[in-house]
């Protein structure tokens, strides 16, 4: 079979590698290059536990074949900390237990990660629809939005306040 | 096992030749919401898959001096994020919005949304109420046929080996006129529409409807624009009686199916119902336009 | 005396109908043998796991928890959860 | 002993903590933000193969023959594996774990024998160096059915000429015992009273049947597994469950295996609410492992884990329900019919025992079916049987509190549980907080909100009891102080969290140096399961012992260090106190820190090791408020505002208790508006992914308000009650009640998906 080659670029640092050329993205994200913390939930688009960046723009990494990445800049939740210094909505996640299991988290947090790129004072309503994409069974999402919404009440501040 | 390929040609002609060459199966690639799921259920094994994203036509939103011209391959965000098409056609761009998740949208393109071929597309009756017609590219040269025309049955359309749709052209919203789209989701998001309608019309000074086209989706094998329940606008005032024939015109061309989304009463009421309140929401956009 | 009560539906198959029994035992095993005593095959019937609950408080894998003499034991079926 | 007493008298309402009932940061959680943490799917060995499972396309048929010798010739297939491969198991209920278990069945639910019983039963299953050819091997493994007459409802199940599922099966609990075989596996009756006089002295009388529909766990992570055999035969599995020796337990059970050969490490869990209380990939992946000589992994698609894992039972519930006029409980009786999927085994006991448990009922019967049918065995969720019985129990007092024009509310707080009242399983309540539950919903300014139209408000209330059971913790004091606090429970939830602050308050010390743990099968004695609302209160109970063990010692160190007894050392706030007061002897509390540092001078390291079966699990009551929407037209309902409040006994760490109420009442949620296993006329699943299964999604809640109501459990040191199980019985009702008055009309069939509610209303019109 022949393997396609990729060159693309994740978490700031430049990638190159061989792939079955109906390989996704995620399967190589974890089984090439081991940031495992993309998970599939689905399969399908449908969970959002996959959650990556593309460019900037939110898209589920089971959804985008490998090969589409090249010249593309990809961000995972491995790459949202600056080095072990966490994003403020990871500090907010956690500060407000925004998690139970964990699986969902990384989707969440890239999700709203772009959320906030775009619109930095959401309402709860537009938190949520953006959100709707992201199953998480099992927190009914009261403490995911309520980190969102806070995070970006921090993120504002310290905007302001440099 | 079947090898996979994959293509990503910069130019139509490129695209072209690479379906025509291509063994039997290859499937083209717009932003693969529908294909990779279809890839990874093992529904689909194609032999060449060609990514349509290298060419700089398809990926572009044009603005001409007839209306829009918007490449096949633009994704749902994209086009909601284009300012001046978005407050032109805020039906076409709510329709394409309701594309699946955030992470749907960054994919999901108008011309994967229709040659799909699902009955229940979103953006597709949208389309085909704002009077949208599509450039078709292929072997033979290229054509242009209205969106309603490309679908023919649940997931086949007219397009033929090497064919795919280049561009979207979209007329210069009319004077007096609005357009809407609505669907029916058990849930707020995430879900297929289990009804839809999208509606365009115009209103004259007094308020009376003087022209309109009404397309419901997900109740018949594909999208179907209703002469019926255009007939039941026009001339009117969109009064309660108006309404009421629109509904039942509505109902009334409706030819659903049972299955795990909805019944055929539930589809049959809801597509009046749905063409009532996107009717109301159109004359709103009118009489503000 | 504890007084040991059974559902209706046990009592028809192991007690001949008897759904209050008094029974004069310290702990639950000494408890056991005099039913089993006085009706044989009683020691079997539990032996699908059945829990016991003594004054109210649930006992799954009991073997010696105390029995008072005025206490209340109720048998019943082992209760697991999510 | 009057010191220690001092020190660690928690059942005492009036002690201030220090850290029970604070919120730190879980200690899991930076990696669980940071995508780090390492759940089933993330394990990665050397040398590792992929392995795919063959399902049944078919809802029933009988397998005639199975032809792997095409995969078996396939470059890159290193074993595969079908039922002749693991032991025929006898046919009986065994010891497992806490509850007796047919591991028979289990077995065959794993990988099917003789017949394929639903569709998605697995069948076979091919390891393969790449994913691709495994998933090519799987297309070349023949299997030759033949397709028998298959049935998927509870009730055509029960029909006398259904098909049926095993011709051995008789109904248990019947007598005479049937000579024939049927689909019904037993009949269990809970009684007191006299029903017969109790409704004949009722003045009304609410009588109706209620469904719901099978619904799934709906756990994010699919289960995923690796197994290792070495050269020597030991097993070596990596997996995501619910409990490490559970599937130790049941691994060794069906491969035939002693389980000192067999090691279980738990990855961490993304999600179970029972789902994950039993095995499916893991002894198939051993046996390919076995085969291969190779690592293999074992990662579920979506679509396999809704054909063939969980759900739980979809329900047929009778309900009746007598008062007196003013509104005093009289009589209740319910005939519960329960879908088991496949084998027997359905949580209709547990239905039985649980819907009239919140009150006072004088005269009760439940009579409860397990019926086996062509679905997945069902797997435990959330307080299994609960939700659905309760569903009918309390529509039928909305009902009656309507016929009588009592409010809701005041007719459930005249006949709520408390102390001493009798539950229909027999013993009577000890402490509990049913009564201040509705007490708080009264206060809350949710009951008395106004509403608008096209709007409805719901109430409704719900039990679980709640258990404990075997757990077993060590605490370990390392060498400058910090500890160490080892479980073996998985950490579902934030469990890690409960762990360290309970340890961290029994000694005193800062919560930041206390590490929580989680052993594998190898590290840690026995744990039974993460779930039955189990760990924070008996595995929590085996760290408080362990800690308090950790003190005696560390007083008894500190006694040899300044040449006294132990009585005379007095342990508060992380450091010992002298209280003996000799003349000219100074003597400055020693810090944990410095006891640990001379712990090889004082007799070797510090370490407490506990092993319990906890009694003494306090029940759990919760009553919640669900307001919703209706559109008239459409028949969709939105969940405008809720409220779940619940007597949690003490919350340890007050956010993942509210977490766990927030969950709950989604998951209810989901089950009242719109998750349902759909089936064709074949029996073949419709909505097998996340798309048509349809799991509330954040757009479709408000935020979900929470009342930690707090009548401590006199049987645990901190006064902790299980709160997992239940929030997910009261949303149900709460939501068909909210409904029912939006509309005007008693909604008994749940999911109330718009079609169903669109065409009761229409319905209601249509008929005047």
């Amino acid at each position: 079979m022949a393997k396609h080659h990729v060159t693309t670029t994740v978490n700031r640092e430049p990638v190159e590698l061989l792939c079955d050329p109906s390989a996704t993205l995620l399967d190589v994200l974890r089984d090439e290059l081991g940031l495992i913390g993309s998970k599939e939930g689905c399969g399908s688009g449908d969970c959002g536990a996959c959650s990556v960046l593309m460019d900037g723009r939110l898209v589920c990494a089971c959804l985008v074949l490998a090969a589409e990445a090249t010249g593309h800049e990809i961000t995972t939740i491995e790459g949202i900390a600056d080095g072990n210094k966490l994003h403020t909505l990871q500090q907010q996640f956690l500060e407000d237990a925004a998690l139970q299991c964990g699986i969902c988290t990384p989707g969440f947090i890239v999700a709203a990660k772009a959320l906030l790129d775009r619109n930095p004072d959401p309402t709860e309503t537009e938190v949520r629809f953006w959100l709707a994409g992201n199953l998480c069974r099992c927190t009914g999402y009261d403490k995911i939005v309520r980190a969102v919404m806070n995070a970006a009440a921090k993120m504002r501040e310290e905007a302001v306040h440099g | 096992m079947n090898a996979v390929e994959y293509a990503k040609p910069q130019s139509i002609d490129d695209a072209i030749r690479c379906l025509t060459n291509a063994p039997v199966g290859a499937r083209v690639l717009a932003g693969g919401t529908d294909l990779l799921v279809q890839l990874r259920a093992g529904v689909v094994r194609p032999p060449l898959i060609v990514d349509l994203k290298g060419i700089a036509e398809l990926r572009r939103i044009e603005s001409t001096a007839d209306g829009f011209r918007i490449g096949a391959a633009v994704a749902g965000a994209e086009l909601s994020e284009h300012a001046e098409f978005s407050s032109q056609w805020p039906g076409i761009t709510e329709a394409f919005n309701l594309i699946g998740s955030t992470q749907i949208q960054g994919r999901a393109t108008l011309g994967g949304n229709l040659c799909n071929g699902s009955p229940a597309a979103d953006s597709v009756p949208a389309l085909i109420a704002a009077g949208v017609r599509c450039i078709v590219v292929g072997p033979s040269g290229s054509r242009e046929m209205a969106v309603e025309d490309v679908v023919t049955a649940p997931g086949k359309t007219v397009l033929t080996t090497g064919e795919f749709i280049s561009q979207f052209l979209i007329p210069a919203r009319a004077a007096h006129s609005g357009d809407a789209y609505l669907r029916f989701i058990p849930r707020t998001e995430m879900d297929i529409a289990v009804a839809s309608a999208g509606v365009c019309l115009t209103l004259n000074a007094a308020g009376v409807c003087t022209a309109a086209r009404v397309s419901l989706g997900a109740v018949a094998p594909r999208a179907l624009l209703v002469a019926a329940c255009a007939d039941a606008l026009i001339g009117s005032t969109l009064d309660d009686a108006a309404m009421a024939k629109l509904a039942a015109a509505a109902s009334a061309a409706c030819a659903p199916i049972n299955d795990k989304r909805g019944t055929i009463e539930f589809r049959t009421k809801v597509a009046g119902v749905l063409a009532r309140r996107a009717v109301t929401i159109a004359a709103q956009r009118a009489r503000g336009n | 005396m504890a007084t040991v009560i059974l559902q209706t539906e046990f009592a028809r198959r192991y007690t001949g109908g008897q759904t209050r029994l008094t029974v004069a035992a310290t702990d639950y095993s000494a408890l056991i043998e005099t039913l089993e005593a006085r009706f044989p095959g009683f020691e079997e019937s539990l032996q699908g796991g059945m829990a016991v609950a003594i004054d109210g408080e649930i006992y799954q894998s009991p073997l010696l928890e105390k029995i008072g003499a005025e206490s209340e034991v109720h048998f019943l079926p082992p209760i697991g959860g999510g | 002993m009057g010191n220690e007493q001092d020190a660690l008298n928690l059942v005492n309402e009036q002690v201030e903590y220090k850290w029970v009932g604070t919120r730190p940061i879980r200690p899991d959680g930076a990696d669980k933000v940071t995508g780090r943490a390492t759940f089933g799917a993330d394990i990665d060995l050397p040398g590792m193969l992929t392995g795919v499972v063959i399902r049944s396309p078919h809802a029933h048929a009988r397998i005639i023959s199975i032809d792997t010798s095409a995969a078996a010739a396939l470059p890159g297939v290193l074993g595969i594996v079908t039922g002749a491969d693991l032991p025929e198991l006898p046919n009986e209920i065994a010891a497992g774990g806490e509850a007796p278990i047919n591991f028979r069945s289990v077995s065959e639910n794993a990988i099917a024998r003789r017949k394929a019983l639903y569709d998605g039963h697995a069948v076979a299953a091919v390891a393969a160096t790449s994913v691709e050819i495994a998933h090519e091997a799987a297309a070349l493994i023949k299997v030759n059915y033949e397709v028998l007459p298959h049935v998927i409802n509870v009730l055509d199940a029960m029909a006398e000429d259904a098909p049926v599922l095993h011709d051995d099966l008789i109904t248990k609990g019947l007598e005479p015992a049937p000579t024939k075989a049927s689909n019904i596996a037993g009949k269990v009756e809970f009684a007191m009273g006299d029903i017969e006089k109790g409704f004949a002295e009722s003045d009304v009388i609410i009588e109706r049947s209620y469904t719901t529909e099978a619904v799934h766990q709906g756990y994010i992570e699919p289960h995923a597994v690796v197994a290792s055999v070495a050269a020597d035969g030991m097993v070596n599995i990596w997996c995501s469950s619910q409990g490490q020796f559970m599937v130790r337990e049941f691994c060794a059970k069906l491969l035939g295996m002693d389980i000192g050969r067999i090691r279980v490490t738990p990855a961490e869990i993304g999600g179970g609410f029972g789902g994950k209380t039993t095995v499916y990939l893991e002894p198939l992946a051993v046996v390919l492992a076995q085969k291969s000589g190779r690592p293999v992994r074992m990662v579920m698609t979506r679509g396999e884990v809704m054909r063939a894992t969980g759900p739980t039972s979809g329900t047929h519930v009778h309900v009746k329900l007598g008062a007196k006029r003013d509104g005093t409980f009289v009589a209740g009786e319910m005939v519960l019919k329960y879908q088991a999927g496949a084998y027997p085994g359905s949580p209709a006991f547990l239905g039985g025992m649980t819907g009239f448990s919140c009150y006072e009922l004088p005269n009760a019967k439940a009579v409860c079916w397990d019926v086996v049918s062509n679905r997945p065995k069902c797997a435990a969720y959330r307080a299994p049987g609960a939700p659905m019985a309760s569903f009918g129990v309390e529509s039928a007092i909305d009902e009656l509190a309507q016929t009588l024009g009592m409010d809701p509310l005041e007719l459930r707080l005249k006949n709520a549980a408390k102390e001493g009242t009798a539950t229909i399983y027999g013993p009577k309540f000890l402490k509990i907080g049913y009564l201040e539950t509705l007490l708080a919903a009264k206060a809350h300014p949710h009951w008395s909100a106004p509403l608008g139209p096209n709007q409805g408000r719901g109430i409704a209330s719900g039990f679980w009891f709640n258990v404990g059971g075997p757990s077993s913790a060590s605490v370990h004091v390392n060498e400058d102080g910090s500890v160490s606090v080892v479980t073996g429970n998985p950490d579902i939830g934030g469990s890690r969290a409960s762990m360290a602050i309970m340890a961290a308050e029994v000694l005193g010390m800062d919560l930041s140096k206390v590490k929580p743990l989680i052993g594998d099968t190898g590290q840690i004695a026995y744990s039974f399961l993460t779930g039955g609302s189990r760990v924070t209160f008996a595995t929590g109970m085996a760290v408080c012992d362990a800690a308090k063990d950790v003190v005696r010692q560390l007083r008894t160190r500190a006694a040899k260090m300044w040449k006294v007894t132990p009585e005379d050392v007095e342990w508060r706030d992380g450091s010992a106190f002298c209280t003996k007061v000799e003349e000219g002897k100074e003597r400055a509390p020693l810090t944990l820190a410095a006891i640990a540092h001379g712990a090889a001078r004082t007799g070797g390291p510090i370490s407490g090791n506990v092993s319990i079966n906890a009694a003494g699990a306090g029940p759990g009551f919760g009553t919640h408020i669900c307001d919703v929407e209706v559109d008239p037209e459409t028949g969709a309902t939105r969940v405008i505002r809720y409220t779940a409040i619940q007597d949690v006994g003490r919350a340890i760490h007050p956010s993942y208790v509210e977490g766990q109420l927030q969950g709950g009442a989604v998951q209810g949620i989901g089950w009242a508006l719109n998750e349902e296993y759909v089936y064709d006329a074949n029996g073949r699943l419709q909505n097998t992914g996340f798309l048509d299964y349809r799991m509330p999604v954040a757009s479709d809640l408000p935020m979900i308000d929470t009342v930690l109501v707090e009548v401590p459990n006199p049987g645990h040191p901190y006064g902790v009650r299980g709160v997992g199980e239940v929030p997910i019985v009261p949303p149900l009702a709460a939501v068909a009640n909210a409904v029912s008055h939006a509309v005007g009309l008693r909604l008994t069939s749940l999911p109330i998906s718009p079609p169903k509610l669109l065409a009761a209303i229409d319905g209601a019109k249509a008929a005047g």
